[in-house]
């Protein structure tokens, strides 16, 4: 057999809730009851709420650059409700507030992140989460080595790291992929595609046909999902983490979906996509199409969408406050931070002297030495 | 002549050495259609063609690997970075590559390109947007490291980063990217690499900084009681270092204060500062300070102004440096 | 069509002549001629003198580390074969000689490289090629650089680059094989999956079944050949060459070899791997093969053997003579390669002060505050 | 008491941690079954199994990155990056998370761990194996660096960096590895972070090394005229620098020679002249002296001993330092 086929794959695509909000029953058995589909929702209008008020905060100069999450709340809240909260660890980027949040993170914390403040980083114990990550595709490598100590103590436990597509063409991303198989540890890789990174479109990102089949070179589960869809992307995290933990494999997931927003606040996005492509992902906003699910179920109305509207207002109002009203950070937050063992010298001396000079010179010495040289 | 800021002279070198070599092309993550997150490459694309002005995937070992190769097969590359932080990814390329391919294959195959590379604090940025890594690159043999504080050396510097035959790391400061403007020649012309400038003359005290802390140092002259007499001087190039320019105001002021944002420990005002004593040895009537970023890692925004150096904290230093 | 696929791919594998010295008549039509097998395996014989002579250096101490490349001629030079010289650019590691070699690579240039003098990495002009590489999995990003260059000046030219199969752990072969791929530009990607790293077997290395489908996640053509049979080695990559300068994409090739010696002369191999297995590739060595198939051909004998033995032997003989009868460099070229601009003042007073003191300082001037200081 | 060389006094320091602590996993490539390919991890996989002794893929970005995210679940990892010239890929994860994360997030998230790396030159290997990059990283805010020089030293300082809270690049002088032997306590002890050591004391001169170099130090000193009193110090700790020791020596002596392999521009050299000039400015007599490596890459080994600082040119600067 000269030529002998070695190696065969395929990819799948899975949507559960259509654009209409018109559910695929069959595959949707087993995965989300009537509460669970209400609470995603609700907890999704808060999310939304959250990121319009961050979007302002910053617009009026109260903030500094935000990356909205508008669009992507499905796919997030859909991984998020999939893992177990207290038990499962979160390796976040950026665009997945909604996933934190569900996990117990305060929700002020990503303001103060925003805000310049390092205090928005500080998990609190507990709360298994790692803070927003800035330096694009590095975080997926601490989710294999988290996911790999659980292995190592043998914890019933997973991780599920997110990025995004352009994160996908560090070569960061190829390293974790590559140890998280090799040494088969229970983490799920969860690619939020969002089409874009800042200007440049996935088909310039990638000449593959699918960020899922990335996968295919560690020997990986891979799948792509609607990540606009609760439904499936539920039903591919679920799985996905259920055979991480059982020590089955490591999954990419490639949830599709749309960055409706600018990539920052710092971004105009009309300079280089057409207004008609974000119109066209406008219909396909995951809350547009959940309500129409549980509008056609009989589990919401207007009314409830107005209540609900004032009740978000109010609440992130609060969490604005919050953010806002702690105080300023001390100046010696710079330097206590910087090791778990006593201060160097030296930064003790930058430390008592940086309101006054930067030369981290022991006053009393450049004093004594004034007298000296003037002797 | 036009009266530019930093990111208007970039662009300015840029066009008119795109214009004249046909083998210079710009890459980068954002700096085609988006032109640059700091538009400094804005226009460029719609001019020379998505060819010559390539947005890139997202990797920056990814960028600096082949402009590396683009340069080794006779084009002139000019990478951005887009953030000084994002250089960690490409610091395998630049340094185990870029830097020593000359002297590796002893002159057979060499890297002209210039690495433009945003940096330093001040513009409220979230993490990793505010480092100042240039005593890194100055302590790596084979690279040329330069940083303008102004739009006229920007230009200048620019285009003999350009036409130097080796890589060149072009640091652009950008706080100071749009704070203010200065006439900028149209005509092209060089700032020669490795030539500091002396800003403002003086006789009591020699002030060394580059980038936007000359502006702060500005300041802080200013601010000096009348009978002090400093003289200011623009590294603007960073390695080689131009020891000569030092050396002759030290050995005249005898005292000397250096400024810059990044860390003290290991950063160039210990090299300059070690130039000095041994240059200037018998000159020198205080011990040279440093203003400097703190040893610690850059701070989030809320504190960025507490960690880096100050119009005050230069004059108090410059106050002490006297009183010795 | 909730459930769809969205994505399929195989990998074949191509053997064309068997490890018996047995031609598969069909698939090697159109490949090699006679006199062309007949040159390659008497150019496998020379290098394979070479690298045997280069290891006695070593063990003699005249030379330093150096990595023997027996066992894996065939992959070097049916690659290099397909290859135009003086047209086509190689970016090899440093296990691939023989195609250096035969792309006209002066022989005693890897003995320099190896004896610990960089003008064995000077390479001559018009011979199209980079050094050999040491950082492990760089150099393919340089090969896509230039390959890319090609590209943007229409040249009608293709780029070859070699690595192992450790190399496809690092990042930077992922980010070289998207930008290859995004931008399409003519490269050939040839990973000599020689089954180990060092001490690390290959299926430690990778979860994934093949190498060749690491090429999936660029949406690269990918295939896996028989790397020790010159016929499948030189068919592929002939295929790749000319699909690549033809603007119709880049290719992984991944031909499948064996390590038959120590990784380098610094290892020791016994440490972590059978002698079982080894002998069973033994077997499999390409020059035997090859042997059997031109003496099945009536195109070889024992006399022919021996006499090229011996013709080889004075032809590295010689090559070695050259290599080590360089006199040695100057220690002024530490300095002179530096930069192309004139020596910055600080780096030549370390040049004229090298031999005396390090300080690199003005002896002129050091004497001058001698002076000083004693007056 | 046990008489080792360096490397076996690191692999005793490994074992005995290993059998301490459950949490300490060593990993990289080949450090498992072949040992390590200076084998100094050698029998350690035999004993601890190959969950604990881990043989990786060979990327160094994911050795340090899955290292941190093990550090960050509790573990504390011992990765070994093979070679310093291999620290390249590694650079960004060390420098961007591992040295970061305890101030990114206010002590919440932490990194203990210890990376360990041959580094130094003068064994005659191939490129890139041969580098001394110390200075970029004690210039790096959030990460300590200690080199030592002796076996005693090596599994003392190996241990406390183990038991460090924070992120320890453990520097290892190949040059040294089985160059001589010394007896080293079988029990363990650990060796501060943060203090050097006074070799030998003197009166005339201060000579301050480190690693591989202090061999050449003493060698040097042993050739110097009797009439010459010099005091040695061993850094030991490249960050945090024991100024006191610095400081008390210079004081005292008024007189100093710097020697390292690195190059000489923003080498560690720099900044501990600069910290002399500080403190001690009105005790020198003559400028710091650096002994260092050029501002050249480090050449192939037919040349290296042409750019490595050697006792002659130590002896050499001794001697103009101290005639000035
Ligand atoms: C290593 C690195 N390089 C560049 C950047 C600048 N940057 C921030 S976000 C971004 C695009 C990210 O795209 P993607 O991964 O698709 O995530 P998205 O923003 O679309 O959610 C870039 C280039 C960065 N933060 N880190
Ligand atoms: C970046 C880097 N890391 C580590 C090394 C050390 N090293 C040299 S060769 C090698 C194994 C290479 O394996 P492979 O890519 O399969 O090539 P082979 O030697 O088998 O031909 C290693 C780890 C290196 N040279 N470069
Ligand atoms: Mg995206
Ligand atoms: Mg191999």
């Amino acid at each position: 057999m000269p030529i002998r086929t070695v190696y065969k794959a395929q990819i799948e695509y899975l949507q559960i809730l259509d654009e209409d909000g018109k559910l695929d029953e069959k595959l949707a058995k087993d995965t989300l009851t009537d509460e669970q589909v209400l609470f995603a929702y609700e907890f999704m209008l808060l999310c939304r709420a959250y990121d319009e008020i961050a979007f302002k905060l910053q617009r009026s100069g109260r903030m500094g650059t935000y990356p909205q999450n508008k669009g992507q709340e499905a796919a997030a809240i859909g991984s998020g409700m999939a893992a177990v909260k207290g038990r499962d660890f979160l390796v976040p980027c950026y665009r997945e507030n909604a996933a934190l949040f569900l996990h117990g993170l305060p929700m002020e914390k990503i303001l103060l992140h925003w805000m310049g403040d390092e205090r928005g980083n500080q998990i609190p114990e507990g709360v298994n989460m790692t803070p927003l990550s800035i330096p694009i595709g590095t975080q997926m490598l601490h989710a294999t080595g988290i996911a790999w100590a659980y292995k190592m103590r043998k914890e019933d436990r997973c991780v599920i790291t997110y990025f995004g597509d352009g994160a996908t063409s560090e070569g960061d991303f190829h390293e974790a992929m590559n140890f998280a198989t090799v040494f088969n540890v229970p983490c799920v890789f969860f690619c939020q595609n969002n089409q874009w990174a800042i200007s440049v479109p996935r088909e310039s990102q990638m000449a593959s046909e699918t960020v899922a089949q990335k996968g295919l070179a560690y020997g990986a589960h891979c799948i792509q999902v609607d990540g606009n869809d609760l439904f499936a992307v539920y039903k591919a995290s679920k799985e996905a983490i259920d055979r991480a933990r059982g020590g089955g494999g490591v999954t990419l997931i490639e949830a599709i979906t749309y960055r409706l927003a600018d990539h920052t606040t710092a971004d105009d996005a009309r300079r280089y996509r057409d207004e008609e492509e974000v119109a066209s992902w406008r219909g396909k906003d995951p809350l547009i199409r959940l309500r129409k699910y549980l509008e056609r179920k009989g589990m919401w109305n207007d009314a409830k969408q107005a209540a609900h509207d004032e009740k978000n207002k109010l609440q992130v109002a609060e969490i604005v406050k919050n953010a806002e009203g702690i105080e300023r950070p001390s100046v010696d937050d710079i330097f206590d931070y910087t090791f778990g063992t006593e201060l160097p010298a030296e930064l003790q001396r930058q430390k008592a002297t940086m309101r006054t000079t930067s030369l981290g010179q022991d006053p009393e010495q450049a004093g004594l030495h004034a007298d000296r040289s003037r002797a | 002549m036009a009266n530019l800021t930093l990111v208007q002279a970039i662009n300015l070198a840029l066009t008119q050495e795109m214009e004249a070599d046909p083998r210079v092309v710009c890459l980068g993550e954002d700096v085609g259609k988006n032109g640059g997150v700091f538009r400094v490459t804005e226009g460029l694309q719609a001019r020379f063609g998505a060819d010559r002005v390539i947005d890139t995937p997202l990797a920056e070992s990814g960028i600096m690997g082949t402009a590396i190769g683009l340069a080794m097969a006779g084009m002139r590359p000019i990478p951005e970075i887009q953030f000084e932080g994002f250089m960690g990814p490409a610091y395998d390329q630049l340094v185990n590559h870029a830097a020593r391919y000359r002297t590796r294959t002893r002159g057979a195959i060499t890297i002209p390109m210039v690495i433009r590379v945003p940096v330093g604090g001040g513009i409220h940025a979230p993490e990793l947007h505010s480092d100042s890594p240039e005593a890194i690159y100055a302590h790596t043999p084979g690279l040329k490291v330069v940083m303008p504080s102004t739009p006229y050396d920007a230009k200048g510097l620019l285009i003999a980063a350009i036409r130097d035959p080796d890589p060149v790391l072009f640091f652009e400061p950008k706080r100071i990217y749009r704070a203010f403007r200065e006439e900028v020649p149209e005509d092209e012309y060089t700032v020669p690499i490795g030539k500091a400038k002396v800003v403002s003359e003086g006789t009591d005290l020699t002030v060394i900084s580059w980038g936007a802390s000359i502006t702060l140092c500005l300041e802080a002259l200013d601010s000096l009681p009348e009978d002090i007499s400093a003289e200011l001087i623009d590294l603007r190039t960073i390695y080689p270092i131009d020891e000569d320019t030092i050396a002759q105001s030290v050995e005249k002021t005898g005292r000397c204060v250096i400024v810059h944002e990044a860390p003290k420990t290991c950063g160039m005002g210990a090299e300059i500062a070690t130039i000095i004593q041994e240059k200037c040895f018998l000159h020198l009537e205080a011990p040279v300070q440093r203003v400097a970023g703190f040893d610690t890692v850059m701070p989030y925004y809320k504190l960025e102004l507490d960690y880096l150096p100050d119009a005050k904290r230069i004059a108090e230093a410059i106050g002490q440096v006297m009183a010795y």
